[in-house]
């Protein structure tokens, strides 16, 4: 069996719910993040953004921003002279700083850096932009019309069908069998359309950098974001700057959710810093995270599901059209891999367009495309079951997919644990408690992937026996925590004896972004391996000091032991005594690791609500929530727990009230958090959360991905409690109070 | 020869083959294999796919085994948040 | 932008009549974030929170005399006030989050003239009167008169208002305010109802007002509302009457809150469930 | 320009800054005194992760000009532990595991701490709608109303 899979085993540590090793530096203030830090001679930076959707840049005219006292640079587009031959990375590029149009509301111009945020600020009012005001769309399904205005042309990939309009860039279809076949063997079959509303990641921490370039070519960045390798790699390609000359280091990060997996601001800074000579702090206001950065694509949805009388699925198809925003997006083919994941299905299609619209670049958002996958898919499942009179969970487990089944996908699935979640759901108090008038009880399954990738981590002996552990992927949910944790179970010594850091990109190889879920599980795997590494040698080192074959030493217990009898007579060596004479068995210890962490295990989630409806108001409120999801193993329960829970919450405000409102004029109506509603305290319940763990074969510990599987069912979830609360179908996200009393009205 | 299951829109640029078979013991082998044997399949190939090889998904790793008898699914390129 | 700290209302009333650009600042929970925004670009911020007699409650005539910069969070905090108009309270209690109650004033709510303000039609059905102090002297103006559109006022250059009036209590009467919106806290109203009504001796309704917020340009003072109740015992027909009166009486626009046809049909269910706990409390029974 | 010279409390401490008379007092706390524990998630009064206490009042320090601070006390989430003395609600955050990210936790504790002055005994109902201006997207909210559930009812056995 090779090292990296699963072996069953006590732990000491990991499972247990030591407190947060940033803690203190969190409830203190203490903790930098990415607007907290200045640097000497410093400036500030600031954006000036199209007010329109879609616009020829005519002109522009800095002279007068230049002009200004304590203006130290202004940069437009033709600043950029490096040409990225990567039509990915052109693509960001003008994402960042619009080159000939502005293709959305809120899409860069210019940008200037100034002795005060209030200098900066006023001499953006002072560029002059000359804007020709083009034709624009941003609905999904009218940017699929042969005659909508074009966003860009020549995107088109070689899968499109013809007859489809410009903005449609790809199309992916998946599944197996033949579903027509199928839904002739049904009893009852169910087709259905449905929308889902763009959704913004709402990360409370907005983009932040400090930026220095000098005219070597050498720079350093301090950036909140979810892979400062990644920022480093894409600022070079950008700038054509050697990634060995620029620096960046990771800030604390407050949030990201996917959306700070990509760049917008940190070229801008270091073009600044370089122009000015001078460092400069670029910080988004809250009106440029909403009009700029990351939403999820919006999407529109057909569905059909075939079922016999006693629950089977005999069929089902599915057309995902997913809004990309204004540039080729990728997330349409995950939504067409992800719908009918969860089930073990004879006969199954899905397709999934991806389409190009004058909105801000859609970015990744938790488990991108599977939510609004999920969504449609378990909605015609609830309904079928009410129609055929039929449990929804038992349904659900009567076609669930299992180890063996051939997923919708394709790949035929491992040990998974779908139904473990089903049956936890089945004998939960939740799912037998009386509901009141008014009032639904939902569930609704969901599937993530989970990822791995690159990724490195080192560990330090320190001459002291402490041990000091460099990863190079920003922490966001309290990830250092479980790094610790692992290296201390894996060498055997007590949590406090080690202390894990961010590395910048200078100090460690290429760390993949912190997404996929894939940081406990690919940067714990390369932990326990340099954890392991450093293992052998100590034992190396013992085995020298005893006068034995290293081979003879076994480590246990944070000390190396004589492997047996026949090893010799020796009192075990602990770290600590080993660390002590490094210099003079060899010189420092050090392990390391190194890998493309591939085959990360799949994870599901079954979720259940009740919702009480307002027949008069259509207001819905959430009463009652439980997660059930697989973890493999729960490293750190209490962040395991803490993924469930928010991934539930923003799950319930993407089913309930979040929106981006576009009004006729292409522009954003609301762009800030007064009326982008997230939800806040009082709209939510207590969420429970329930961790299965079935070990992911492909990881020491049986570590799964959680942080992504979270928001993938409380859309359905929801909606089923809604629509079996207010006794009417609801097809539209948000299901906001006008559109719950609109269906109400229209029974 | 390892069979390689194609996803559909994919299968269709392969003379709509919704499997293909490619001479190949690595990952590596199989996706110059497919890219010399189906050029259509070319321009995806480029933009990046992952491969499930028994269930498990590979991306990048080029030395990665593949059994005759192993399920090889080629997929869109993954990506997460 | 010069900053001001009169200590007087004449030092304010000077300050902005000589500076027809300058802004009065109390709670600053809509002034900053226009400033912000840089909607606004004002000369001069006076901040009349250095005013003393601008910053206390007193009573007056058996009612209570609410200075202009006195946050609501602070009102919230006075039993007696709470005790005889809650609806005012309540309304006021419900602009924005906790740290926002910690600044924002009735006044300010009333001077920003958002028609979906909330503590204004508390007030207007309240019979709330606002003191305006002005060049050419003091005047007292029903709240109902202050919005004249959104973002407009009645009050004339130099002016400003130096407190809200809440008159006295007339016996077996009762306020309340009711408001809609998506989330449990921290929107702006889609609808909000306030009804303020009083009984005879037998337990029938003798006077009400009822003002409607968020769905006309300013707040509507609804006589067809009060009709619908008056002389009865406040019982389900009378509610019927009431909020059909409510949906018929509302004039809102679709905007990104809310759509005509659900301000309209919310207006006449929070009308109806508005007055319910006006008159239970005017029995006494709340 | 003209600055404005303020001397306020900050903390328990005198403190003379000077400011432009459009800056914000987080602005001031932020970039002139760097106290940045006080975050700007939104400048609008939305979000709740500058809530500092001014003369005893929760406020969104976004919303309160720096020179409207003149004479007065202002206490942030810097002044909250006593030396290496951590407030219980501190200590409660990190035990119940009530953050992932962080950024919105300065804002919560000090909202926190002002309502358990002010409500010792405060429902979980009381709980969230006091924290209603706080946003929180990583925790769903959940191990937050528990801490601050727990704390409370340490601090009244406590006391």
């Amino acid at each position: 069996m090779p090292k990296d899979e699963f072996q069953a085993r006590d732990f000491k540590i990991v499972g247990t719910r030591p407190l947060r090793p940033d803690g203190i530096d969190k409830v203190t203030g203490k903790a930098r993040y990415g607007a907290d830090v200045t640097a000497p001679g410093m400036l500030w930076g600031a954006v000036l953004r199209s007010p329109h959707a879609h616009a020829r840049i005519v002109s522009i005219d800095t002279s007068a921003a230049e002009a200004m006292k304590g203006v130290k640079a202004v940069i437009t587009r033709a600043d950029f002279t490096y040409q990225p031959d990567d039509p990915g990375l052109a693509d960001v590029l003008d994402n960042c700083m619009a080159g000939e149009k502005a293709r959305y509301d809120g899409h860069a111009v210019a940008a200037v850096a100034a002795t005060s945020k209030k200098i900066a600020h006023d001499a953006l009012d002072a560029i002059k932009v000359e804007y020709e005001v083009l034709a624009h769309v941003t609905d999904v399904d009218e940017a699929m019309k042969p005659d909508a205005p074009v966003i860009e042309a020549g995107r088109q990939q070689e899968n499109v069908p013809a007859g489809l309009s410009e903005n449609v860039t790809s199309r992916s279809k998946y599944g197996h069998g033949d579903p027509e076949a199928g839904f002739s063997q049904a009893d009852l079959v169910i087709e259905r359309s449905f929308t889902t509303a763009a959704t913004h990641q709402g990360y409370i921490e907005p983009h932040a950098c400090l930026a220095t370039l000098g005219a070597d070519g050498q720079g350093d960045l301090w950036v909140c974001t979810q892979g400062h390798y990644m920022v480093r790699n894409t600022c070079a390609g950008l700038l054509g700057l050697d990634a060995g000359m620029l620096r960046v280091t990771a800030s604390e990060i407050g949030g990201g959710f996917g959306g700070k997996t990509h760049v917008w601001i940190e070229p801008v800074a270091l073009m600044l810093s370089r122009k000015a000579g001078k460092p400069v702090k670029l910080v988004m206001s809250r009106d440029e995270v909403f009009r700029a950065t990351g939403p999820t694509a919006s999407s529109s949805i057909d569905v059909k599901i075939g079922m016999k009388k006693d629950g089977t699925i005999t069929g089902a198809t599915a057309t995902y059209r997913l809004q990309a925003g204004a540039y080729p997006g990728a997330i349409a083919f995950l939504s067409a891999m992800c719908g009918f994941a969860p089930y073990d299905l004879e006969n199954v299609r899905t397709e999934g367009f991806e389409v190009m619209t004058n909105r801000p670049k859609a970015a990744a958002y938790r488990a991108p495309g599977a939510p609004m996958a999920a969504y449609p898919v378990e909605s015609v499942i609830d309904e079928l079951c009410q129609k055929l009179d039929l449990d929804p969970l038992e349904t659900r487990l009567k076609n669930a997919a299992d180890e063996g089944t051939k997923s919708a996908y394709g790949p035929t699935y491992p040990a998974i644990g779908l139904k473990a979640t089903l049956k936890a759901a089945q004998s939960h108090p939740h799912w037998t408690a009386p509901l009141g008038e008014n009032q639904g009880r939902g569930v609704a399954c969901g599937f993530w992937f989970n990822f791995g990738g690159d990724t490195c981590v080192s560990l330090m002996v320190n001459p002291d026996g402490t041990v000091s552990l460099s990863e190079g992927n920003p922490d966001i949910g309290g990830s250092r925590a479980s790094m610790s944790m692992m290296a201390a179970e894996e060498l055997g010594v007590p949590l406090d004896q080690v202390r894990t850091i961010i590395a910048d990109t200078a100090s460690l190889g290429q760390n993949e972004v912190t997404d996929g879920s894939r940081v406990t599980f690919a940067v714990g795997l390369a932990t326990i391996k340099a954890a392991r590494h450093a293992i052998e040698i100590m034992k190396e080192r013992a085995a020298m000091t005893w006068g034995i074959d290293p081979e003879a030493v076994d480590w246990h217990d944070g000390a190396a032991h004589p492997a047996g009898p026949n090893a010799g007579k020796f009192p075990p060596m602990t770290i600590k005594e080993i660390a002590a004479i490094a210099s003079n068995t060899g010189g420092p210890i050090a392990g390391h690791h190194e890998v493309n962490a591939e085959g990360a295990g799949v994870s599901f989630a079954t979720h259940m609500v009740d919702t009480e409806v307002d027949p008069e108001t259509g207001a819905v409120k959430v009463l009652r929530y439980t997660v059930f999801q697989d973890a493999g193993k729960a490293v750190h329960p209490d962040y395991v727990e803490g993924q469930f829970q928010g991934g539930a919450a923003q799950g319930i405000g993407w089913a309930i009230n979040e929106e981006y409102i576009y009004g006729e004029d292409g522009r954003l109506q609301n762009p800030g958090f007064l009326d982008y509603r997230v939800p806040v305290a009082s709209d939510l319940p207590m969420i429970e959360p329930v961790i299965l763990e079935i070990p992911n074969p492909g990881h020491p510990y049986g570590v799964r991905g959680v942080g992504e599987t979270s928001i993938v069912p409380p859309l359905a979830a929801i909606a089923n409690a809604v629509s079996r609360a207010a006794g009417v179908r609801l097809t539209s996200l948000p299901m906001s109070p006008p559109r719950v009393l609109a269906a109400l009205k229209g029974q | 020869m390892v069979a390689v299951r194609l996803w559909g829109s994919l299968a269709e640029l392969a003379d709509g083959q919704q499997t293909v078979e490619i001479e190949a013991a690595n990952l590596r082998q199989l996706l110059d294999g497919l890219a010399r044997d189906y050029p259509a399949l070319k321009p995806q190939l480029e933009r990046g796919v992952s491969v499930s090889i028994d269930g498990k998904i590979y991306n990048d790793t080029w030395a990665t085994p593949i059994e005759k008898n192993s399920e090889v699914v080629l997929l869109n390129r993954l990506v997460g948040g | 932008m010069r900053f001001e700290t009169p200590t007087t209302v004449d030092e304010a009333v000077r300050l902005l009549s000589d500076d027809p650009e300058a802004r009065i600042l109390a709670g600053g929970t809509d002034l900053l974030v226009r400033l912000r925004a840089r909607q606004v670009a004002p000369s001069a911020v006076i901040d009349v929170k250095r005013i003393a007699e601008m910053t206390v409650i007193t009573r007056e005539e058996g009612g209570w005399r609410i200075g202009a910069a006195v946050p609501s969070a602070e009102m919230n905090e006075m039993s007696d006030l709470c005790a005889d108009w809650p609806g005012v309270m309540e309304a006021a209690d419900l602009i924005g989050s906790t740290q926002i109650q910690g600044r924002a004033t009735m006044a300010g709510n009333l001077c920003n003239a958002s028609p979906a303000a909330d503590s204004v039609p508390a007030m207007v059905a309240a019979g709330a009167v606002a003191r305006i102090a002005g060049p050419s002297g003091t005047r007292d103006v029903a709240v109902e008169d202050i919005p004249t559109g959104p973002g407009q006022t009645s009050l004339k250059p130099g002016e400003l208002i130096t407190s809200i009036f809440l008159p006295v209590k007339p016996a077996m009467s009762g306020d309340a305010y009711l408001r809609f919106i998506p989330r449990t806290e921290m929107d702006i109203a889609v609808v909000g109802v306030g009804v303020h009504v009083t009984l005879d001796d037998q337990g029938k309704i003798s006077a009400a007002r009822v003002a409607l917020g968020a769905v006309a340009p300013t707040v509507i003072l609804s006589q067809s509302c009060a009709d619908a109740l008056i002389g009865t015992p406040g019982d389900d027909a009378a509610l019927d009457a009431l909020a059909a009166a409510a949906t018929e009486e509302a004039t809102p626009i679709d905007d990104k809150r809310g759509t005509v046809a659900f301000r309209k049909d919310i207006a006449g269910v929070l009308a109806r469930r508005t007055a319910k706990i006006a008159i239970a409390r005017a029995k006494g029974d709340a | 320009m003209s600055q404005i010279h303020v001397t306020a409390t900050i903390n328990g401490d005198e403190t003379e800054f000077l400011c432009d008379p459009t800056e914000t007092l987080l602005d001031v706390l932020r970039d002139h005194l760097d106290l940045t524990g006080s975050k700007e998630g939104c400048g609008s009064g939305d979000c709740g992760a500058c809530s500092i206490i001014l003369d005893g009042r929760l406020v969104c320090s976004c919303l309160v000009l720096a020179a409207e601070a003149e004479g007065r006390s202002v206490e942030t989430i810097e002044g909250m532990a006593e030396g290496d003395k951590l407030h219980p609600l501190q200590e409660k955050f990190i035990e119940h595991a009530a953050l992932q990210c962080g950024i919105c936790t300065p804002g919560i504790l000090v909202a926190a701490k002002n309502l358990l002055e002010r409500n010792p005994n405060p429902s979980e109902e009381e709980v969230r709608y006091w924290l209603a201006g706080n946003l929180c997207r990583c925790t769903g909210y959940d191990k937050i109303i528990r801490a601050v559930m727990d704390t409370a009812a340490e601090m009244r056995g406590a006391a």
